[in-house]
């Protein structure tokens, strides 16, 4: 009996679920299919003997050269280990969800498909319009007096005008210049400072006061007064000198 | 003779007018109620239950139907208020007018760079946001546009000077041509509420 | 306040209910009738007069309208329009959409352990039982499917709530959306998620 819980009416039931394999909407409705052989409630419905009922099946088929979607193969090998887990004693030491978590989930999944179908019949089952009860077979027209509200926001009367008085210097893309500090920026205010360059000093040491809160503020002030110091080198007003990669920035005003 | 009570018979009757999309006659109702109905005194019945109601069962030629009660046809008329947005060419006009006014249409197009058309200035006269000002005492004494009370009442205006100048506009991010609706109506109204 | 006497105020439902075969909005309601009107007591009062008739006032959410009493189906046989007949998957994706709403394609999936077929989809879409509900704030921005009026008008139901067997299936936690436990090729899939 341990070795062959099928009797000979679900074996057969079995056989005749091989033809028919093309009638199944997936193996979900396969499982949902054999756990009806176990006639218990699908709460307390045995997840093993499903496994085994579900395997049994896929290797009839094989047997049988049916060939099975790959979906079934997939649901065949997560049954097996499924299985093996739920037979060999829990191991303190594994990580993830025990197997009776996984059992109980696929007993869910099946008790809510099977809610799910139940649900569908009785919806069809409903008195349903057209069939059994009836609108009005006889429509009377609406006129229709058709009055249009023209709008307008004064939002949009100052952004026409805008428009227009800016024609000229229309910038067609405008970056969100909040946390942006340009080169030019850096050049006037670098530039203003060049009087105070002495020695050799950081050029972080520098950078404008607020900037260096934000990590986006940080590399773009950074950025700009980079760009500004060797563009100030090139016109001969200051000196640069970096120790080695990633090291201190010095600048110097030269002589 | 079936034993179907004559209220259950005008149940049916009910029912089959209703539904119908044609005029049914007695003959067509006799065959669809069950054996031994009487289909014309239960159609008697329930036109005197619907006198005096929103429908009535009227008789058209020799089939009957359920019709709306003359008295009540207006119910039938819907009025569909539309909302528009103006034209871009519409918007762009009232603009002018009202930060230029009173301007003429040949200053209108100047500043606009294209015509105006004049279905856009009668749908501007027609929503009473513009009318005619005083000609102009140049050669050939054009017609001035200027906007009217109606105007700064729909845009929330006490007059036409309280409209924000171009420096204000761009100072409210209006000038950056992006879409960020929520930012710049919020902007605008910032500006509007400094200049009070 | 306008003095229409309420058996006035519900002749003019009753006409503009019956005139109109799809549900008429309380609201549509209040709009056509006369200032002051009171739709709601009307309504109250006609669905009164109506019950145990041939046909009867029933709600689709908020809208309203007349439809024949189902006991007397028989009597239209010949009016029935033949729709074209749902598949098994179309008939379990609606009642899926119906007691999961709003639900992502990939629930249905997960529900019923199969993909969706586009055209299970399209065909309840196209019937208009179905329509596109929010996107759902997750990864990937997933849109959702709802029940439309429609369907609740086809299968004569007042709401959502009123789906056969809906608490019982909630209490039961079948409604419950239950991740399945983390677990091999999901979780694999998780780590990875997590070193972006």
């Amino acid at each position: 009996m341990q070795n062959d819980p099928l009797s000979v009416s679900d074996r057969l039931a079995n056989e005749s679920l091989i033809v028919d394999v093309e009638g199944f909407e997936g193996p979900l409705d396969l499982l949902l299919m054999l756990s009806r052989t176990q006639k218990v409630d699908l709460r307390r419905i045995s997840v093993l003997q499903l496994a085994e009922q579900y395997l049994a099946f896929v290797e009839r088929a094989k047997g049988l050269r049916i060939e099975l979607a790959a979906d079934y193969l997939v649901m065949a090998a997560w049954l097996a280990y499924l299985k093996s887990r739920l037979l060999l004693p829990p191991d303190p030491a594994e990580q993830g969800p025990s197997a009776e978590e996984l059992a109980t989930h696929l007993a869910w999944q099946l008790e809510r498909l099977q809610a799910m179908r139940e649900a569908a019949a009785q919806l069809m089952a409903r008195d349903q319009k057209g069939r059994d009860f009836f609108a009005r077979g006889q429509e009377e027209e609406v006129t229709q007096h058709r009055r249009t509200n023209w709008s307008a926001s004064l939002i949009d009367l100052m952004r026409a005008y805008a428009r227009l008085r800016t024609k000229d210097e229309f910038r067609p893309f405008v970056m969100d210049r909040q946390n942006v500090f340009t080169m030019e920026q850096a050049l006037d205010r670098m530039r203003d400072m060049l009087g105070f360059f002495g020695e050799w000093g950081d050029l972080a040491d520098w950078l404008p006061p607020g900037w260096d809160t934000h990590p986006m503020r940080r590399r773009s002030v950074t950025a700009a007064h980079f760009s500004a110091v060797l563009e100030m080198a090139k016109r001969g007003q200051i000196d640069l000198r970096q120790g080695g990669t990633f090291a201190p920035i010095l600048i110097r005003r030269r002589a | 003779m079936t034993g179907i009570p004559i209220a259950e018979q005008e149940r049916m009757v009910e029912a089959v007018l209703f539904a119908s999309a044609e005029p049914v006659s007695v003959a067509e109702l006799a065959a669809r109620l069950p054996e031994g109905a009487d289909a014309a005194q239960a159609l008697a019945n329930l036109r005197k239950h619907y006198e005096g109601r929103g429908v009535r069962l009227v008789r058209v030629q020799d089939r009957w139907a359920f019709r709306t009660a003359p008295d009540l046809g207006f119910l039938m008329q819907r009025d569909v208020v539309e909302t528009r947005k103006l034209s871009r060419a519409g918007i762009e006009t009232l603009a002018i007018v009202a930060y230029h006014q009173p301007v003429t249409r040949a200053e209108i197009e100047e500043i606009r760079g294209v015509a105006v058309s004049r279905g856009t200035l009668d749908q501007l006269l027609e929503l009473e946001w513009i009318r005619l000002g005083r000609r102009r005492m140049t050669p050939g004494r054009p017609a001035t546009f200027v906007v009217t009370e109606q105007f700064l009442d729909h845009f929330g205006l006490e007059s036409a000077r309280d409209l924000p100048g171009v420096k204000e506009l761009r100072e409210a991010g209006l000038l950056d041509n992006r879409p960020a609706p929520a930012m710049m109506d919020s902007a605008a109204d910032e500006s509007q509420q400094g200049e009070d």
